[in-house]
C-alpha cells in the first residue's frame, strides 16, 4: 500500500469520519487510517466493513489464556500434592473439590493476561515511533482520517471528505 | 439545592473534559502536599508499629487465646470489601452499559486498587512470620514443599493476587488512551512520564479495535472474580467450624457487604473530591443519587442476610451457635452488633428519601456511617465469633492495643495517600469514556445527563 | 526481535530460578575448613584405614556422632612409637588455645529445629561418605554437599525411609 | 587429667559438644566442638542418663529419677522403684527443677555492711567470718548459738545438731510451717506413740477427710490421689458394681472435695467438732467394732456434746449431712478410714479414734515398727529458742531454710527476735525474708545438687545423690557445717568425724546397712542404693491399742461461729511459700479457682453480697476477680480482691498462703498477702471484719466462662447407669452416623491414642508442670495470661455448677485437656503451609519451622489447644540450662501445641528399630502420663487391642466418650466419664 502523499482530514464528530470512510470505501480507497479520541462505534462499524474485519482476535488470546490457567491449576494443584503424599484432617491427598478455587483464579489470571497480553501485541504496542498523520488534537477532541494516495487522487479524495463533514484537510507527503 | 435532580443545559464539550482532567492535574499547592504529607504520617506512624510489631513479635498487640484473628483480618475484610464496589462499578456496569459510571469508574477503580494493596498488607500484618508470607505461593524449592491447597488462605492468597493483577491491568489498559491524552497536551518532565506510561498509544482504529475487545473481555472476567474473591473471603471464615461463621450464606452475604461499604466508601471519597477539585461537572448529584440507590438496595440485602443468620441458627436449635449468637447480641461485645444494626440496616434507610440522596452533606454523613458499620460487622464475625467458641473454658474478649489501632489509622493514611498522588498524577476521571458519554448524551437529547455547574 | 529474546529470557529466568531454587548451591565455595591443629582425615582414615565410628564413636548410639577425646588421641599417639602426642596437643593456627583443649571447627551445623540423630542412619547402613563426602581423601574436610531439606529428603525418598515432617521437626 | 581441669569443667565441655543445642541465642561457641580429654564411661552426648534421688520439695519424701543430659538435668520424674511415689511426680516436684536453676539464686557470699548494703565476699573470707563469730559465741557461753533451718534428713539433721553442740549450743529448730505436730500429738493421746500411722486409702470403702487435702497437699499427695483413683474405681463388691463414698469436712471446696461425694462445708476450725459428732453418730447408732474392744460408756461420754443436732449451729453442718457419712463410715463392710489436717489437734483426735473403733486400725491405717522420729521440732521448743532469741541471750543465729522469717506465726515474732541476735548468718538458695535479716549469706547447694537422705516412713530410706554439677560456686550447706565445726569449734568441732556431708551420708548409710540387716557387701549395698534411689523394705506392721486414758480427755465445747472467718488454707503450688519462686508453680492456675501469679480472698456470693459486692464479671468472665476488700486481722488490715464463688463457706473469706513476699527473687516478690504473717499460732482461722474498697486489682485467670453450658466437655455418670450399661441422658440429640465425604485414612502400624479417665483425675496439675518441663513450654507471667497467652500445652479444664441447680452428679467438673490428635484434625487443611499435617501414626503434627503464624488452626480447633507464640520466648540464664535439647524451643509467631512427646515416640521407635525389635506396649510414655499421681492418663497403641490403653478403653465401655462429638473430628484421646454416686442413695 504504497502512495506519494497522504491527506489528512480531521472531523468534529465520529458520524461526519464514518461517513467520509464509507465514501472512501465506495471510491474503492482503502488504504487509510483512522485517530479517534474514544472508540467510536460508528468508525469502527465503518473501518470493519472496508476492511472485512470480523471480531477482534483478542478473543482467542484469552480463551486459550483462560484454558491455560485452568489447566495450569489443575497441574499445580494436583501435582504438587502427588509429589509429597501429606494427610491434612484425614483428606484424599488429591482433594478436587478445594482445588477448584485455584483453578477458577488460575483460569481468570491466565485469560486476564492472555487478554492484555494480546491486546498490545495486536496493537503493536509499546509502540516507538508515530503513525503518519498523527496529530495531538486526534487524541482530544477530532477524529483523523489518514488516506495514502497517489498525487493523482488526492483532490478527489479531498474533495470526499469534506463532503463527509471534515473541518479540514491536509496533505503531506508521506 | 432545590430539587433532586435537575437538567442542565450546558453542553460540555470534548475540550472541556480535557481542561477539567487537566484542571484536576494541574501542578499541586501547598495544601495538596500537606494533606499527602498528613497522610504519609499516618502511614509511617502505622509502618512504625507494624516494624516494631515485627521485632518483638505480635505481643505488642492485644491477641490472645481465643481471639486470633481480630483486628487485622477485620481490616482486611474490610479493605477487600472496600476494593469491590471499584470493579463491581466499572466491570459489572459496562457490562450491563450503564451510562452513569463513566465519571466516577475511574475513581473507583483506583480505589479499588490501592484498597487491595491495603488489604493484602494486613494479611501479613497479621502473620506471626511475616517474612515467609511467600510460602503461600507455590514456587520450586529444595524442599520440595508447596502450599496447601486445600487451605481456605492459599485460596485467598490466590484469589487476592489475582485480584490485584486483574484489577490492575483493568485500570491500566483503561489508563492507556487517557495517559496518551495527557502525553499530547503536557509539557516538561510530565510529557516523558506520560509518554513512557502511554506505550506510543495513538488511538487508530486498530488499537481502539483491539482495545474494545479486550476491554469488555476484562470487564467479562472481572465480574465472576469480583463475586469470586469475596466468596472466597467469606470462606477463610465459613469453612471453619467455629460458631458464628460456620455458615453457608456467608458468600453472597459477604459479596453484598462488600458492594454496600465499596460504594459507600467511593462516595465518602468523591463528595469531598468532586467539591475541592471542583469535578461537579463531570460528577453529578444524578451520579451520587445512584451511588446512593446501590447502597440502599445493598443495605437492604445484608439486613436481610442477618435476618437469615439468627433465622437459620435458631431453626437448627444447635446449642452451640444458639449460645454464640446469643452473646452477639447480649454478650461484653454487644454493643459491637448494635453499631451495626443502627449503621448497615437503619441508618441507610434514610436513603430512600430523594432529598437526602441528592444533598451531598447527607450522603457523606451516612457514607461514613455505613463504612463504621461494616467495620463492626466484620469486628463483630471475626473477633465476637472466636471469643464464644465451642470451649467455655476459653471464652475470652478481645480488646485491641495501641498497635492494631495505629496500624488501621495507618492503613487509611496509606491508602489516601496513595489515592492523593494518583489523582494529581493520573487522569481520576476518564475522558475517554467522558467523551463517549457526551456522545451518547447528544444522541440522547441531554436530558438524562444533566449537568450542573457549582452552586 | 524482541517478540523472540523476551519469552526466551523469560524461559531462561525460570529454568534458572528452579535450578538454583532445588540445587545444593552449586556456587558456594566448597573449601576445606581450617582447624586448630593439622589434623588430617586423610592421613587416618585413608592412609591408616582408621574406621570412621573408632573416633566419632556415639554415632551408632546417639544422636550425636561425637569428637574424639583427647585420649582417644593419646591412646594411639602417647605411644613414643609414633612421636608423641606433641602435634596433639600444641596449637597450630591459634596460638590462644589451651593445651587439651581443642577448638574445633564446626562444619557441619544443622538449624535448632531440626533434629537429626546419627543412630538410625547409621544401622540403617548409610555409609558416613553418603552425608560427608569422601572424608578418607580430605586433608582439611570439605563439605561436599550442602545438608538441607532437599538432600535430606531425596535420600530418604530414594530409599524409602519416612517421609514424615515430624521425624526431623519437633 | 591436667590440673586445671575439673569434673565440672569436662561436663561443661560435653555439653558444647552437643550436636543442636536448644538455647536460643546460639553463642559463639556453638561453631566450635570441644571434645572431652577423657571421655565420661556413663555419658554419651546426646543420650540421657538416669540418676535415682529423692525429692526434697516436701516431707513426702518421693522417690525420683532426674533425667540428665550433657550433665544438666532437664527433668524430674517419679522413681518407680519407690513405694511411695511408683513412678508418679507432683507438680510442685517437677518445679525442683526451677529452684535449682533459678535465676535469683545466690552466686556468691555477701556481707552486709552497716549501712545495710550487701558486698559480694570470697568463700574464705566468708567461712572465716562465719567461724570467728561462732568460736566468740561459743566462747561467751552456753547456747549462744542458734539454728533455725529446714529439716534435711535423718543424717543431716544429725550432723547439724552435731554442728551445734561443737559450738557449745543445743540450739537447733528445724522448722516446717506446717508440721505434723498435731497430728503426732494426738497419736501420742491416742496410741501412746508420736509416730504416724501409714493409711490405705485404696483399701477403704469410705474416706472421710477433715480438713486433709489429701490429694493437694496433705502428708503425702502423690500417694494418696493414687490410692484414691483406686479406691474411686468403678468395681465390684458384694456383687454390685460400687464406688467408694468419700467426704470432705472444710470450709472450702477444693480439688480433693471436688473428688469427694460429699463436701461438708463446715466453719473454718469446726473440723474436730463434725469428726466428734461423727464420732457420736458412730457411737450412738452402735457401729463401734467388737474386735476394738473399746469402752463404749466412756467414748460415749467422750462425744456427748457433739450431738450432730446440737453442734450443727457452731458448725455449719446440717445433722443430716453428718448422720449421712457417719453412716457411710460406720457401715462400710469393706473399710473405713478418717483423716485429718490442719492444725486443729481435736481432728486428729476424733480421726484417730473413730479409725480406731470402728476396726480399722491395722487395716486402712497401719502404724509400722521403725517409724521415722518427728523431723521438725515441737512448738514449745521453737517458743523457747525464739525467746531466748528475743531476750539477747543467742550471739549468732544461722538461719538454714524454712524462711523462718516469712513462715513462722505470729506475725513479726521471728524477725523481731532474730533483730535481737547479734550476728545472723542465712545460708540458703535463692534469699528470702529470713535473709534480709541475716549480715552474711552464703549460697548453699540446691538439694540436687547435694547429698541427702530421708525416711519418710518405716522402710522407705531414700538416698539423695547430687544429679549435676552445681550450677552456682555455692557449698552443701552441711558442708559449711561441717567445715565450721572443724575450723571454729576446737577439739569439739574436731569431733565430728565426717569430712563432708556427702561422707557423713554415706557413713550414715553404713549404719543404716547394719541396722536394717541388708546382707549384700557395704559397697553393693551403696552401690544399689544410688542406682535405685535408696531401699525399699516392706516395714513390719505394729498392732497398736487405743489408749482408753484418750476417752477421758476433756474435749472442749465447740465455740460459736464468727459472722466473718479468714480462713488460710495452703496453696496447692505454692504450699508454704516455698513454691512461689519458681514460675511453673505461678503459672500453673489453681485448680479450683484457676487463678494464676495471685492471692485471692475467695467468698460466698452471700457473703460478697453482705460486703457489698456484685459478681458484675459473671457473663463473661474475664478474670476471677476485681474488686478489692480491705480485711481488718490482728496484723493490720490487709487488702485482697475477691473472688465470689459458689465453693467456699458463707461467712467465710478463704485466702491461700503462700504469695506475699517481700524478697525470695523476681518471681516471687510483690504478689498478694501471707496470712502468715497474722495468723496466730496453732490455727488457720481467725475472725475479722471486711470491707469493699473502692480499688481494683485484676485477679488474672486463663479460664473463660465457668459453665459448660450442656456441652459435651467433661462428663460425669451416675453408678446406677455404670451398672445398668445405659449411656446417661444429657438431653443432647442422639447423631446419626455422620455422612463422610472421603473413605477413611488408614493407619497400617501405629496410631497412637490416649485414655483419661476423669474419675481419677484430681486436677492436681502435675502433668502442666510435667509438660512445661519435658517441652520447653515458655512462662509468660501475669499480664500476658490476662490477655489469653497461656502457654501450656495441656490445661485443667474445672467446670462449675449452680448448686441450686444441681440435681446430680458433681458440683464441680475437673478433667485434662490436651491436643485430641484428630483424625479428622479441623486445624490441618486449613493450615495454607502444611505447618500442621498428619502423620502416619494418627499424631496431629505441628512443623514450627514450616509455621508462618496464621493462626487460622487454632481458630478452627473445637478443642482450642493450640498455643501461638506472641513474643520470643524468655528463658533467663540459668532456666535455659533445663531445655530439653531434643525438643525445639519455639521462636516468636509460631503455633505449638501438645505433641504426645513425639520426641520420646521417635526415640523408642529409633532405639526399636536398631534393636530390630518390635515397640513394647508402655516403653513410650508422655511426659503428663508419667507424671500422674493418679494415673488418670494412659498412652498407647490404638491398633494394638492389648495395649494397657486399650484395655482400659474396653474395660470400661460404658464409660467411655469423647469430647464434643459433634464436630466429628475422630480424637484419639478417650476420656472415661467421671462416675457419681446417685444423689441421695448413697
Amino acid at each position: 500500500m504504497s502512495g506519494d502523499i497522504q491527506l489528512i482530514g480531521s472531523f468534529v464528530t465520529d458520524d461526519a469520519c464514518a461517513e467520509a470512510i464509507e465514501a472512501l470505501h465506495h471510491a474503492k480507497i482503502v488504504a487509510f487510517h483512522t485517530f479517534s479520541p474514544f472508540p467510536s462505534e460508528k468508525i469502527a462499524e465503518a473501518v470493519n466493513e472496508v476492511r472485512g474485519w470480523g471480531r477482534s482476535p483478542v478473543r482467542k488470546f484469552v480463551m486459550a489464556g483462560g484454558f491455560t490457567g485452568a489447566l495450569t491449576g489443575l497441574v499445580v494443584t494436583v501435582g504438587t500434592s502427588w509429589e509429597w503424599n501429606i494427610n491434612t484432617g484425614g483428606r484424599p491427598i488429591a482433594s478436587i473439590t478445594p482445588y477448584i478455587v485455584i483453578i477458577f483464579e488460575l483460569m481468570i489470571l491466565f485469560g486476564v493476561l492472555g487478554a492484555v497480553s494480546s491486546f498490545f501485541f495486536k496493537s503493536g504496542l509499546p509502540a516507538f515511533d508515530q503513525s503518519p498523520g498523527y496529530r495531538t488534537r486526534f487524541g482530544a477532541d477530532r477524529f483523523g482520517l489518514v488516506v495514502q494516495a497517489a498525487e493523482g487522487d488526492a483532490a478527489k479524495i479531498e474533495a470526499l471528505m469534506r463532503d463527509a463533514g471534515a473541518e479540514e484537510v491536509v496533505r503531506e507527503a508521506a | 439545592m432545590a430539587a433532586a435532580v435537575e437538567p442542565s443545559n450546558i453542553q460540555l464539550s470534548y475540550l472541556d473534559v480535557d481542561r477539567t482532567a487537566q484542571r484536576v492535574m494541574a501542578p499541586a499547592g501547598l495544601k495538596y502536599w500537606m494533606w499527602v504529607a498528613f497522610c504519609a504520617f499516618l502511614a509511617a506512624l502505622g509502618g512504625a508499629f507494624w516494624t516494631r510489631q515485627i521485632y518483638e513479635g505480635l505481643g505488642v498487640t492485644g491477641y490472645g487465646q481465643p481471639t486470633l484473628w481480630a483486628v487485622y483480618i477485620t481490616n482486611f475484610v474490610f479493605w477487600v470489601g472496600i476494593a469491590h464496589s471499584g470493579t463491581l462499578i466499572s466491570a459489572v456496569l459496562l457490562l450491563f452499559r450503564t451510562r452513569w459510571r463513566t465519571a466516577v469508574y475511574r475513581c473507583a477503580e483506583t480505589m479499588t486498587i490501592f484498597a487491595v494493596v491495603t488489604a493484602g498488607l494486613f494479611p501479613i500484618v497479621h502473620l506471626g512470620r511475616p517474612w515467609f508470607f511467600y510460602w503461600l505461593c507455590p514456587y520450586p524449592n529444595e524442599r520440595f514443599l508447596q502450599p496447601d491447597f486445600r487451605s481456605p488462605l492459599t485460596w485467598d492468597f490466590f484469589a487476592i493476587s489475582t485480584y490485584l493483577t486483574t484489577s490492575a491491568l483493568f485500570l491500566s489498559v483503561g489508563l492507556i488512551p487517557d495517559i496518551a491524552n495527557m502525553r499530547d497536551i503536557s509539557i516538561g518532565w510530565r510529557k516523558k512520564f506520560y509518554t513512557v506510561l502511554s506505550c506510543g498509544w495513538q488511538g487508530t482504529d486498530r488499537q481502539w479495535r483491539n482495545f474494545s475487545m479486550a476491554y469488555l473481555l476484562l470487564a467479562g472476567f472481572a465480574t465472576p472474580l469480583v463475586l469470586s474473591v469475596h466468596s472466597v473471603v467469606s470462606w477463610d471464615f465459613a469453612t471453619m467450624q467455629t460458631p458464628g461463621m460456620h455458615s453457608t450464606i456467608f458468600a453472597p452475604y459477604f459479596v453484598a457487604g462488600a458492594i454496600f461499604s465499596g460504594c459507600a466508601l467511593v462516595l465518602t471519597l468523591i463528595i469531598p473530591m468532586r467539591k475541592l477539585l471542583q469535578l461537579e461537572d463531570l460528577v453529578t448529584i444524578w451520579h451520587l443519587d445512584n451511588l446512593a440507590k446501590v447502597v440502599l438496595f445493598t443495605s437492604i440485602v445484608i439486613t436481610y442476610s442477618y435476618a437469615t443468620e439468627f433465622f437459620v441458627v435458631w431453626y437448627t436449635q444447635d446449642p452451640i451457635e444458639m449460645m454464640t449468637f446469643h452473646e452477639r447480641l447480649f454478650g461484653l461485645q454487644g454493643y459491637m452488633f448494635g453499631i451495626m444494626i443502627l449503621c448497615n440496616c437503619l441508618i441507610p434507610l434514610f436513603l430512600f428519601s430523594p432529598r437526602i440522596r441528592s444533598s451531598t452533606v447527607w450522603l457523606f454523613v451516612i457514607s461514613i456511617f455505613v463504612n463504621i458499620g461494616m467495620w463492626s460487622e466484620r469486628f463483630v464475625l471475626i473477633s465476637g465469633s472466636l471469643s464464644t467458641n465451642t470451649m467455655p473454658s476459653q471464652w475470652k474478649f478481645y480488646v485491641p492495643a495501641l498497635t492494631e489501632v495505629l496500624i488501621t489509622i495507618g492503613s487509611f493514611g496509606w491508602f489516601l495517600m496513595n489515592f492523593s498522588v494518583f489523582a494529581k498524577f493520573l487522569p481520576i476521571v476518564s475522558m475517554t469514556e467522558l467523551k463517549d458519554g457526551i456522545e451518547w448524551l447528544r444522541k440522547s437529547g441531554g436530558e438524562r445527563y444533566p449537568y450542573r455547574k457549582a452552586s | 526481535m524482541n517478540r523472540i529474546l523476551i519469552p526466551v529470557a523469560v524461559l531462561m529466568f525460570v529454568v534458572g530460578l528452579y535450578t538454583v531454587a532445588v540445587s545444593e548451591r552449586p556456587w558456594d565455595p566448597r573449601v576445606g575448613v581450617e582447624q586448630p591443629i593439622p589434623f588430617s582425615h586423610r592421613v587416618h582414615a585413608g592412609i591408616n584405614k582408621i574406621p570412621c565410628q573408632y573416633c566419632h564413636e556415639y554415632a551408632r548410639r546417639s544422636a550425636n556422632s561425637g569428637v574424639p577425646p583427647i585420649a582417644r588421641c593419646v591412646g594411639c599417639h602417647g605411644s613414643a612409637l609414633l612421636g608423641g602426642i606433641q602435634p596433639v596437643t600444641r596449637p597450630w593456627t591459634d596460638d590462644s588455645q589451651p593445651p587439651f583443649e581443642i577448638r574445633w571447627n564446626r562444619i557441619y551445623t544443622l538449624p535448632d529445629f531440626v533434629r537429626f540423630v546419627h543412630k538410625p542412619h547409621i544401622w540403617a547402613g548409610v555409609q558416613c561418605q553418603e552425608c560427608h563426602g569422601p572424608v578418607e581423601t580430605m586433608d582439611r574436610v570439605v563439605p561436599v554437599h550442602e545438608i538441607n531439606m532437599g538432600f535430606c529428603v531425596s535420600c530418604h525418598a530414594q530409599r524409602g525411609a519416612t517421609q514424615e515432617c515430624f521425624v526431623c521437626h519437633h | 587429667m591436667s590440673d586445671g581441669l575439673s569434673r565440672r569443667s569436662f561436663i561443661k565441655l560435653a555439653a558444647t559438644a552437643s550436636a543442636a543445642a536448644a538455647i536460643p541465642g546460639c553463642e559463639p561457641a556453638a561453631r566450635k566442638l570441644i571434645p572431652y580429654v577423657v571421655p565420661d564411661e556413663n555419658l554419651i552426648p546426646g543420650v540421657p542418663t538416669f540418676y535415682a534421688t529423692t525429692c526434697a520439695e516436701c516431707s513426702a519424701g518421693c522417690g525420683v529419677v532426674a533425667r540428665v543430659m550433657e550433665g544438666r538435668v532437664i527433668k524430674l520424674e517419679g522413681n518407680p522403684a519407690d513405694p511411695i511415689s511408683q513412678g508418679a511426680i507432683c507438680a510442685r516436684g517437677q518445679s525442683a527443677l526451677q529452684g535449682l536453676y533459678n535465676p535469683d539464686r545466690l552466686a556468691k557470699p555477701h556481707t552486709r555492711g552497716s549501712d545495710g548494703r550487701l558486698t559480694p565476699i570470697e568463700w574464705d573470707d566468708a567461712a572465716k567470718l562465719l567461724n570467728d563469730k561462732l568460736a566468740a559465741a561459743a566462747k561467751a557461753g552456753k547456747d549462744r548459738v542458734a539454728l533455725v533451718g529446714a529439716p534435711q534428713g535423718p543424717t543431716l539433721d544429725k550432723v547439724t545438731q552435731a554442728w551445734a553442740q561443737a559450738y557449745n549450743s543445743s540450739r537447733v529448730i528445724f522448722w516446717e510451717a506446717f508440721s505434723d505436730e498435731p497430728a503426732r500429738a494426738a497419736a501420742e493421746a491416742c496410741f501412746g506413740r508420736r509416730d504416724l500411722p501409714i493409711y490405705r486409702l485404696d483399701q477403704a470403702e469410705t474416706i472421710i477427710s477433715f480438713g486433709a487435702d489429701f490429694v493437694e497437699t496433705w502428708d503425702s499427695p502423690v500417694e494418696y490421689a493414687r490410692q484414691f483413683a483406686q479406691f474411686r474405681a468403678p468395681k465390684t463388691r458384694a456383687g454390685s458394681l460400687s464406688i467408694g463414698h468419700a467426704a470432705y469436712v472444710g470450709p472450702r471446696l477444693n480439688a480433693t472435695a471436688a473428688k469427694c461425694d460429699e463436701w461438708v462445708a463446715a466453719n473454718p476450725g469446726s473440723e474436730g467438732a463434725v469428726a466428734m459428732a461423727v464420732l457420736n453418730v458412730v457411737v450412738t447408732q452402735g457401729w463401734v467394732a467388737q474386735a476394738a474392744g473399746v469402752d463404749v460408756a466412756a467414748l460415749k461420754t467422750l462425744v456427748a456434746a457433739y450431738d450432730p443436732e446440737k453442734i450443727s449451729a457452731q458448725t455449719g453442718v446440717p445433722a443430716a449431712t453428718i448422720t449421712k457419712i457417719a453412716g457411710w463410715f460406720g457401715q462400710a463392710t469393706d473399710g473405713a478410714v478418717a483423716l485429718a489436717g490442719g492444725p486443729d489437734p481435736q481432728a486428729h483426735l476424733a480421726a484417730f479414734i473413730l479409725n480406731a473403733v470402728t476396726g480399722n486400725l491395722g487395716k486402712t491405717m497401719v502404724f509400722l515398727d521403725n517409724a521415722p522420729a518427728q523431723a521438725t521440732s515441737r512448738p514449745a521448743d521453737v517458743r523457747a529458742v525464739i525467746d531466748a532469741m528475743r531476750d539477747g541471750q543467742v550471739d549468732v543465729l544461722v538461719i538454714a531454710g524454712g524462711n523462718p522469717a516469712y513462715s513462722m506465726p505470729p506475725g513479726d515474732a521471728f524477725k523481731n527476735a532474730a533483730n535481737r541476735v547479734g550476728f545472723v548468718v542465712w545460708a540458703g538458695e535463692v534469699p528470702d525474708e529470713s535473709a534480709e535479716l541475716a549480715s552474711l549469706w552464703l549460697p548453699t547447694h540446691h538439694a540436687l545438687e547435694s547429698w541427702r537422705d530421708s525416711n519418710p516412713r518405716a522402710g522407705v530410706y531414700g538416698l539423695g545423690q547430687p544429679v549435676m554439677q552445681p550450677v552456682f560456686p555455692s557449698r552443701p550447706l552441711h558442708d559449711i557445717l561441717i567445715e565450721s565445726a572443724h575450723l571454729g569449734a576446737g577439739t569439739a568441732g574436731q569431733a565430728i568425724a565426717y569430712e563432708n556431708a556427702a561422707d557423713a551420708v554415706s557413713t550414715g548409710w553404713q549404719e543404716l546397712q547394719g541396722k536394717i540387716g541388708a546382707s549384700a557387701t557395704p559397697k553393693q549395698f551403696w552401690d544399689d542404693a544410688r542406682r535405685h534411689g535408696g531401699v525399699f523394705q516392706a516395714a513390719k506392721e505394729n498392732t497398736v491399742k487405743l489408749a482408753p486414758a484418750v476417752f477421758a480427755q476433756k474435749s472442749p465445747a465447740p465455740g460459736a461461729a464468727a459472722p466473718l472467718t479468714l480462713w488460710a488454707f495452703p496453696h496447692i503450688f505454692l504450699y508454704d511459700g516455698r513454691g512461689a519462686n519458681k514460675p511453673w508453680l505461678q503459672e500453673i492456675p489453681d485448680p479450683i479457682t484457676q487463678i494464676v501469679w495471685d492471692s485471692w480472698a475467695e467468698v460466698h456470693p452471700e457473703t460478697a453480697k453482705q460486703l457489698g459486692l456484685v459478681k458484675d464479671y459473671e457473663g463473661t468472665r474475664l478474670f476471677a476477680g476485681i474488686n478489692m476488700i480491705e480485711i481488718a486481722t490482728p496484723g493490720g488490715p490487709i487488702e485482697l480482691t475477691v473472688t465470689i464463688s459458689p465453693l467456699v463457706k458463707p461467712g467465710v473469706i478463704a485466702v491461700p498462703y503462700g504469695q506475699g513476699h517481700t524478697s525470695y527473687g523476681r518471681y516471687a516478690r510483690g504478689i498478694g498477702v501471707n496470712p502468715f504473717a497474722f495468723m496466730p499460732e496453732g490455727t488457720r482461722s481467725i475472725a475479722v471484719d471486711a470491707r469493699k474498697l473502692d480499688k481494683t486489682h485484676k485477679l488474672v485467670t486463663p479460664l473463660g466462662k465457668s459453665d459448660m453450658m450442656g456441652r459435651t466437655i467433661i462428663e460425669a455418670m451416675s453408678l446406677d447407669d455404670l451398672a445398668k450399661g445405659v449411656e446417661p441422658d444429657f438431653g443432647e440429640e442422639k447423631m446419626d452416623q455422620p455422612y463422610e465425604m472421603y473413605p477413611p485414612f488408614v493407619y497400617a502400624g501405629h496410631k497412637w491414642g490416649m485414655t483419661i479417665d476423669v474419675n481419677s483425675c484430681t486436677g492436681c496439675s502435675a502433668c502442666i508442670a510435667a509438660c512445661y518441663a519435658e517441652n520447653n513450654v515458655q512462662v509468660v507471667g501475669k499480664a500476658n495470661v490476662d490477655l489469653g497467652r497461656i502457654m501450656s500445652w495441656i490445661r485443667v479444664e474445672r467446670y462449675i455448677r449452680d448448686p441450686e441447680e444441681i440435681k446430680e452428679g458433681p458440683p464441680v467438673y475437673i478433667a485434662p485437656v490436651l491436643c485430641q490428635q484428630c483424625d479428622h484434625a479441623p486445624c490441618e487443611p486449613v493450615c495454607p503451609v502444611f505447618a500442621s499435617s498428619h502423620t502416619s501414626e494418627g499424631l496431629n503434627a505441628q512443623i514450627y519451622n514450616r509455621c508462618i503464624g496464621t493462626r487460622f488452626c487454632e481458630n478452627n480447633c473445637p478443642y482450642k489447644v493450640r498455643r501461638f507464640n506472641w513474643y520470643a520466648p524468655e528463658f533467663i540464664e540459668p532456666l535455659n540450662f533445663q531445655l530439653n535439647p531434643d525438643v525445639t524451643v519455639r521462636g516468636a509467631g509460631v503455633m505449638e501445641k501438645c505433641t504426645f512427646c513425639i520426641q520420646r515416640i521417635t526415640t523408642a521407635e529409633i532405639d526399636a528399630r536398631t534393636e530390630d525389635r518390635k515397640l513394647v506396649d508402655g516403653e513410650i510414655i508422655p511426659a503428663c502420663a508419667q507424671a500422674c499421681p493418679a494415673r488418670a492418663i494412659s498412652f498407647g497403641d490404638i491398633n494394638d487391642p492389648n495395649s494397657a490403653m486399650m484395655k482400659r478403653r474396653d474395660d470400661n465401655q460404658g464409660r467411655t466418650y469423647t469430647m464434643l462429638p459433634e464436630f466429628n473430628a475422630l480424637p484419639a484421646v478417650t476420656y472415661l466419664r467421671d462416675v457419681y454416686q446417685e444423689k441421695g442413695k448413697a
